[in-house]
């Protein structure tokens, strides 16, 4: 039982993870209908940012405290990412407006190839450490009532409250601002929304602000779990199945759909892993939000999708 | 008509001269060293000091001593992040070069089988120093490989050896159980073989727990182990596995103590930033903790000093345990050319199989250890026809929150287990691949 | 006149018959319980102002909606629902309103590919372009041909459909529902922003094909004076619902279809 | 001047509907096959042949048959890799089975295999479209990877779950040597390439390209859906799946699931983007760019003399792909084999432009 309840935390806190990167996945595909495959590889860069710039910055200006370090160097990470959106809004979407999904799809691919060969071209491929001072000691609750008590992991569960604090605060973001309706009116329909005078392009530019800014923190997450390295980039790839659950227009379809696979793959590997070996939470994930489509093509929360002729 | 073809292939022949660097005529009093590395993709941390080490060494060769006999060595790094077909890329751009390739170090298991396969119909030696196909040992089948130092499998033993004697004796292994981690790969399935005849043998419990590369994801894996309680942990992982894993132990909190990593799991790139989290992790290694050792005077003396280090800081990489590892691989293979020499004439150009018979020949005395400033890092080696290991003890190390201590003494690989297992799985090899395996005079 | 009279006579019994057709999207009606038929050989159009649900009944006739109520009898068969392919197959072939050709490929493969059903050469003979194969291929290229001298694009045989002007890619569209050799043809807005010219070019293709192939047609078009003039019996349609139904002349004097036209209220 | 097809009038549809309609164009590549079987095996290196031909004409197999499924039919896939697994996976088993069963055979078969796998994952395309269905390939490619490190059945129970390939023969000869090698590989290319020519120029071809650029249209013409798109999947799996057993028997000679990663399958992507999306000759352009640039990038500041470090290469060689992918998408959508035909009708005019 504890045992069960153990791999359940750690499947949701995994989950929370994956629900903020998805949510960087929608954000970006309600708005510009773009599914961002470069989501891992911003991961990566901003993470490698936040490393280097952390060790960076207290040499150039010579000081010691860590917790000034991580601030600015969290700015200039923040502020790279924006401007990085901003470039891609500029040389990259501008020039796609109304190309296919899968146009789009490819032309992500190729900026998260050559995001990958920037981001250690700059800041170097070596593993590089980010200590924002994240408990790493593991706590053990209710011993009373489980032998053994119940361990929880008190970074994955820092992890998983800052990632949920974020989602919280974009949803209602998008929910109550005006930004936030001038998307949800893009999401509906480009031309109208154009035609009452919202400028697409800032939208487009504010959403990859957005999915940079959830890529930032995520990549803090995992670097100062895992270390930054290239390795960031395919981490990403683990989110792909929560937005195809959820519905790659759905807000909380990617919260609910983080914390789905964030278990059901943990679960899986955990007990049905064993039967055949081991090893296969990378693709139940996948398989899971495969077998789903075919029943709800559009995801849980997606919206149904009818052609016209 | 006729014109056209003849255009077509003249400009196909500059095209293959130009990309293809034909074969140059042999030039004398040069020895061509290629070296295959991984400084980026996944692994890059083990792969960057490890490159370093393997160059740094061949400089201060040609530096301190003009070369081997005089001839000067020539070496061209050529990129692999870790992927088998730009191995083999790399293999066939680099073995022809400059009088052909004294000998490949391969660096990844995947990429060891693939080479090796090439290697043997154009005649070049692998040295695959502590990894590749642990039955290639056997020098009657695999006439060109050489797993100098030690296997997976010697290592493998080693751990177990340390575990009974802390445990108080091999018959105290009994019900013990005994969980293997490993990167899901060629690299990280060797050692399986030889743990579940030490199983069966010791009596203890082997779990296994693949972990899908790159390897970033282990909480399940750890989450069995919690629920498993293994008494100890065999880790072999790379590059970024290996932090995690010993994160995710502390997060499961199992004692660090009771982990042992292969050696490419236990470099300070690997712990270094976890600091005291890692400490008494284990790890087992062919040759004693990083820095010591006259060959680090002279390399600061005649290659840093003069700012021709590969590690441009001098800082980051220079003395790790991994680029120790990797001026160890260079020595062996400038050893090799030398011996090599002695037979066929000092200060030549040595062909590759003239190489091999170099390092089929190796005869590393502790007093010539001393005389390369390498003694008090690592064992005398001594190979033969039969046997390409040349040496099979190593040793544990453990990490203190600082460094790797050194905390035992040395082990040699049980012979009465090892032995067997290679033997066979060679003659399996030398079935698949239809080979005859020759007779050592 | 005379022309008019020759082709009452060949006009026969009926060949389509809609009966109480209902459909709608999520909550939009888009048609109300509407109920016509077609006869053999003849021209009928379905007028409407935008939205009354014209080409959603089309959609409707080949199987690319499925109404939710009402059934379908084409030539003696009964249906709920119809499929497109089953549609192709009983000779239904449709042109489409915005254009839905095949913008990547030739002229010639479009209307080549209007020829599927007729092609039976399997997989392996294609491959290989055995004899078979390629006397089909061939077989077809010269129907094909006739098609394109028939409509004039011969000179655009082998440029990609996107690359041509507007006027032409509507005869592609039609070739494309020739090459089916159809017994019904159904015409989304044959001529939605054309010149008057070529208005006249495509009234005429459109009786020819009903005169020579003797092909029965359903169409769809604004322009009411080409309707007056070329189609047999028109319905009229206006918010999903049937307003009118008979000859060019009834339809003209029906007190509803005026208001509905002039939006004149009482 | 020279490049004309004035004067040359088609008498019969048969001649029209020739691959190469233009006298020139046959002459072109008379010569390039007589090169590519006679003069190539005489003149190259060692090297080019192994390191760079081999695997061009490999690849450049793989992207036809990737190019038939995303090119011609639209239905991207981003699980080609996978689909090479399987071939190659297949083929070695069956030698290792049926030691009797002759090279060409185990590869063909390989191919059959992979053709039943494409399929199954294809059976999500009739349902799913576009995106969802790109993530529906991925879970073919992770499933796959994950299948062949895990049941040791397909490896044979090898202890390190890595396979290798024994001395290769054909028909009686030798399949060793660098040369050997090429002209075994040659023949394959030139074989499944003319057949996928046939196939993409027929009828199913029409199809495939309907369901492309107006599905709803192509049902209304009498298209299966089912058919076409199931089509297309098994006959670009098939082709992936032989270049797949080409890959590991005549390339690698040994290798793990790792050779067939999702990297492979993005690689072969960018070919086919490059290359031309829905043309033939544009997969052979894409390998070839693709193959080569690293060379490039890795000799030619040696010939300028600045050589630049091993892992700057690598670097740049990411962001080089990364901006050209875009640069394509945005500017060339049908690629280098577009530029190609667009030189060629400047040819024709030439010297005239009027």
């Amino acid at each position: 039982m504890a045992f069960f309840l153990e791999t359940l935390f750690g499947g949701l806190m995994s989950g929370m993870l994956y629900a903020l990167i998805g949510l960087g996945f929608v954000l970006i595909f309600k708005a510009s209908g773009v599914f961002n495959f470069a989501q891992g590889a911003m991961v990566l860069v901003a993470a490698l940012a936040m490393a280097r710039f952390s060790v960076w910055i207290p040499e150039w200006l010579g000081f010691e405290s860590l917790l000034l370090a991580n601030i600015l160097a969290f700015a200039v990470a923040a502020l790279m990412m924006f401007v990085l959106a901003w470039l891609i809004e500029r040389l990259v979407l501008r020039h796609l407006v109304n190309q296919e999904a899968t146009t789009l799809l490819m032309a992500t691919l190729g900026i998260s190839y050559f995001l990958d060969g920037l981001g250690q071209f700059t800041f170097g491929s070596s593993v590089y450490s980010i200590n924002v001072g994240m408990p790493k000691d593991p706590w053990f609750a209710f011993e009373s009532i489980f032998e053994g008590g119940l361990l929880i992991s008190l970074e994955d569960l820092t992890a998983a409250g800052v990632a949920a604090l974020l989602v919280l605060a974009l949803a209602l973001f998008f929910q109550f601002t005006g930004t936030g309706r001038a998307l949800r009116a893009v999401a509906d329909d480009h031309q109208a929304a154009q035609s009452v005078g919202i400028p697409l392009n800032r939208i487009w530019v504010i959403v990859w602000c957005v999915a940079g800014l959830c890529a930032l923190v995520a990549g803090i997450i995992w670097g100062s779990k895992f270390g930054v390295q290239f390795t960031l980039a395919t981490a990403a790839l683990r989110a792909l199945p929560v937005v195809i659950l959820g519905g790659l227009t759905s807000i909380p379809g990617a919260i609910i759909g983080g914390l789905i696979i964030g278990m059901g793959e943990k679960l899986s590997e955990v007990y049905l892993g064993p039967l055949v070996g081991g090893g296969i939470e990378i693709w139940f994930a996948y398989v899971l939000a495969l077998v789903f489509l075919l029943f709800r093509p559009q995801g849980l929360f997606g919206e149904k999708i009818i052609d016209r002729v | 008509m006729k014109r056209a073809i003849r255009n077509v292939t003249a400009a196909l022949a500059v095209a293959a001269g130009a990309m293809a660097a034909v074969p140059a005529s042999v030039v004398a009093a040069e020895q061509f060293v290629p070296l295959l590395v991984y400084r980026t993709g996944s692994f890059a941390p083990l792969g960057i000091p490890w490159a370093d080490g393997k160059l740094d060494y061949l400089k201060l060769v040609n530096a301190r001593d003009g070369g081997v006999n005089g001839v000067k060595i020539v070496y061209e790094e050529c990129e692999t992040a870790y992927a088998t077909d730009r191995s083999v890329e790399c293999y066939e751009r680099l073995k022809g070069q400059r009088g052909g390739a004294s000998g490949f170090d391969s660096q990844s298991t995947g990429a060891t089988f693939a080479i090796s396969d090439k290697a043997i119909i154009d005649k070049i030696p692998v040295e695959t120093m502590g990894y590749g196909l642990s039955q290639s040992v056997d020098g009657t089948v695999f006439e060109w490989n050489f797993p100098l130092l030690g296997t997976y499998w010697t290592a493998a033993d080693v751990m177990i050896q340390d575990i009974a004697k802390k445990e108080g004796g091999a018959d105290k292994l009994k019900g013990k159980k005994i969980a293997l981690i490993y990167h899901d790969s060629p690299y990280g399935k060797e050692p399986i073989a030889l743990l579940q005849r030490r199983a069966e043998r010791d009596g203890f419990q082997l779990l296994q727990y693949p972990v899908t590369a790159p390897g970033v994801e282990q909480k399940s894996t750890w989450l069995q182990v919690r629920q498993q309680r293994p008494d100890y942990v065999l880790l072999w992982s790379a590059g970024i596995m290996t932090p995690t894993a010993i994160r995710e132990a502390q997060a499961v909190g199992f004692a660090r103590e009771k982990m042992y990593s292969i050696w490419w799991a236990g470099s300070e790139g690997d712990v270094r930033d976890l600091g005291q989290v890692a400490k008494g992790y284990n790890t087992v290694t062919i040759h004693n903790s990083a820095a010591t050792g006259r060959v680090y005077e002279d390399l600061k003396k005649y290659v840093y000093d003069k700012n021709e280090g590969s590690d441009a800081s001098g800082k980051s990489t220079l003395g790790t345990i991994a680029h120790t590892r990797g001026m160890m691989i260079s020595m062996l293979q400038v050893e090799a050319i030398r011996t090599a020499q002695e037979k066929f004439g000092k200060g030549k150009h040595m062909t590759p199989e003239q190489v091999r018979w170099g390092f089929e020949n190796l005869n590393l005395t502790a007093a010539r250890l001393k005389e390369l400033g390498f003694d008090e890092i690592m064992r005398p080696v001594k190979t033969s026809c039969n046997n390409h290991m040349g040496d099979d003890w190593a040793r544990i190390a453990q990490w203190d929150g600082g460094a790797f201590k050194v905390v035992s003494d040395w082990y040699q690989a049980d012979k009465s287990i090892v032995d067997p297992l290679v033997k066979e799985m060679a003659q399996r090899y030398a079935k698949e691949k239809n080979i005859t395996p020759r007779t050592c005079g | 006149m005379t022309n008019q009279d020759s082709r009452n006579t060949r006009i026969a019994d009926v060949m389509l018959d809609m009966r109480n057709i209902s459909l709608s999207f999520g909550g939009v009606k888009a048609l109300s319980d509407i109920s016509f038929n077609v006869r053999e050989h003849e021209i009928r159009a379905i007028i409407g102002p935008n939205g009354a649900g014209k080409s959603s009944m089309l959609n409707v006739i080949n199987g690319v909606y499925v109404p939710q109520q009402g059934e379908i009898e084409f030539q003696g068969k009964r249906f709920d629902r119809m499929t497109p392919r089953r549609a192709a197959e009983m000779g239904i072939a449709r042109t489409f309103q915005n254009l839905a050709l095949f913008k990547g490929m030739s002229v010639l493969d479009n209307i080549m590919a209007g020829r599927t059903l007729h092609m039976k050469q399997g997989l392996f003979a294609q491959a290989l372009r055995i004899g078979p194969a390629l006397a089909e291929e061939n077989r077809h290229r010269e129907f094909v041909e006739h098609i394109v001298d028939f409509l004039e694009i011969q000179a655009s045989r082998k440029v990609p459909v996107g690359r041509l002007p507007y006027g032409l890619q509507k005869r592609v569209d039609l070739g494309r529902a020739l090459a089916m050799e159809p017994r019904l043809l159904l015409l989304d807005e044959p001529m939605a922003g054309m010149n008057i010219e070529e208005k006249q070019d495509m009234s005429r293709f459109i009786l020819d094909v009903n005169d020579e192939f003797g092909t029965t047609i359903v169409l769809i078009e604004h322009d009411m004076g080409v309707v007056m003039d070329i189609s047999d019996r028109v319905v009229v349609l206006d918010y999903g619902k049937k307003i009118g139904d008979g000859t060019p002349d009834e339809v003209r004097n029906n007190e509803d279809v005026i208001r509905a036209y002039l939006g004149v209220d009482h | 001047m020279f490049y004309r097809e004035n004067g040359q009038f088609k008498t019969s549809y048969r001649a029209d509907q020739q691959i190469f309609p233009i006298l020139q164009d046959r002459v072109f590549i008379a010569i390039l096959l007589a090169v590519a079987f006679v003069a190539v095996p005489l003149l190259s290196s060692d090297y080019f042949l192994r390191g760079i031909l081999i695997p061009f004409l490999i690849l450049a197999l793989a992207a036809v048959g990737l190019n038939i499924l995303v090119g011609y039919c639209g239905q991207i896939s981003l699980g080609t890799g996978a689909f090479m697994a399987v071939g190659a996976y297949a083929a070695w088993n069956l030698g290792v089975r049926i030691p009797a069963m002759p090279l060409v055979l185990q590869i063909l078969v390989g191919g059959a295999f992979a053709t039943l796998v494409g399929v199954i994952f294809g059976i999500p395309s009739l349902r799913i479209r576009g995106l969802y269905l790109a993530v529906a390939t991925l879970a073919a490619q992770f499933f796959v990877d994950w299948a062949f490190l895990r049941v040791p059945y397909f490896t044979n129970y090898s202890s390190s779950g890595s396979v290798s390939v024994p001395a290769l023969t054909a028909f009686g000869l030798p399949v060793q040597t660098a040369v050997q090698k090429y002209i075994f590989v040659l023949l394959f290319v030139v074989v499944f390439t003319l057949i996928a020519k046939n196939l993409v120029r027929g009828a199913l071809g029409r199809q495939w390209m309907a369901m492309r650029d107006m599905d709803v249209a192509a049902a209304v013409i009498g298209i299966r859906p089912v058919y076409a798109k199931l089509t297309a999947f098994a006959v670009s799996s098939f082709i992936v799946g032989v270049a797949g057993a080409l890959w590991g028997f005549i390339h690698l000679g040994s290798w793990e699931p790792l050779a067939f990663d999702l990297n492979r399958s993005f690689q072969l992507l960018f070919m086919v983007i490059i290359g031309g999306l829905g043309s033939i000759m544009g997969s052979f352009f894409g390998a070839a760019f693709i193959v080569l640039v690293p060379v490039a990038l890795h000799s030619i500041p040696r010939w300028f003399g600045v050589p630049l470090s091993v892992d700057t290469v690598f670097h740049i060689e990411h962001m080089v792909f990364g901006a050209l992918i875009v640069f394509f998408l945005i500017v060339e959508p049908h690629g280098l084999a577009r530029l190609w035909s667009i030189a060629k009708e400047k040819l024709r005019m030439w010297p005239f432009p009027h």
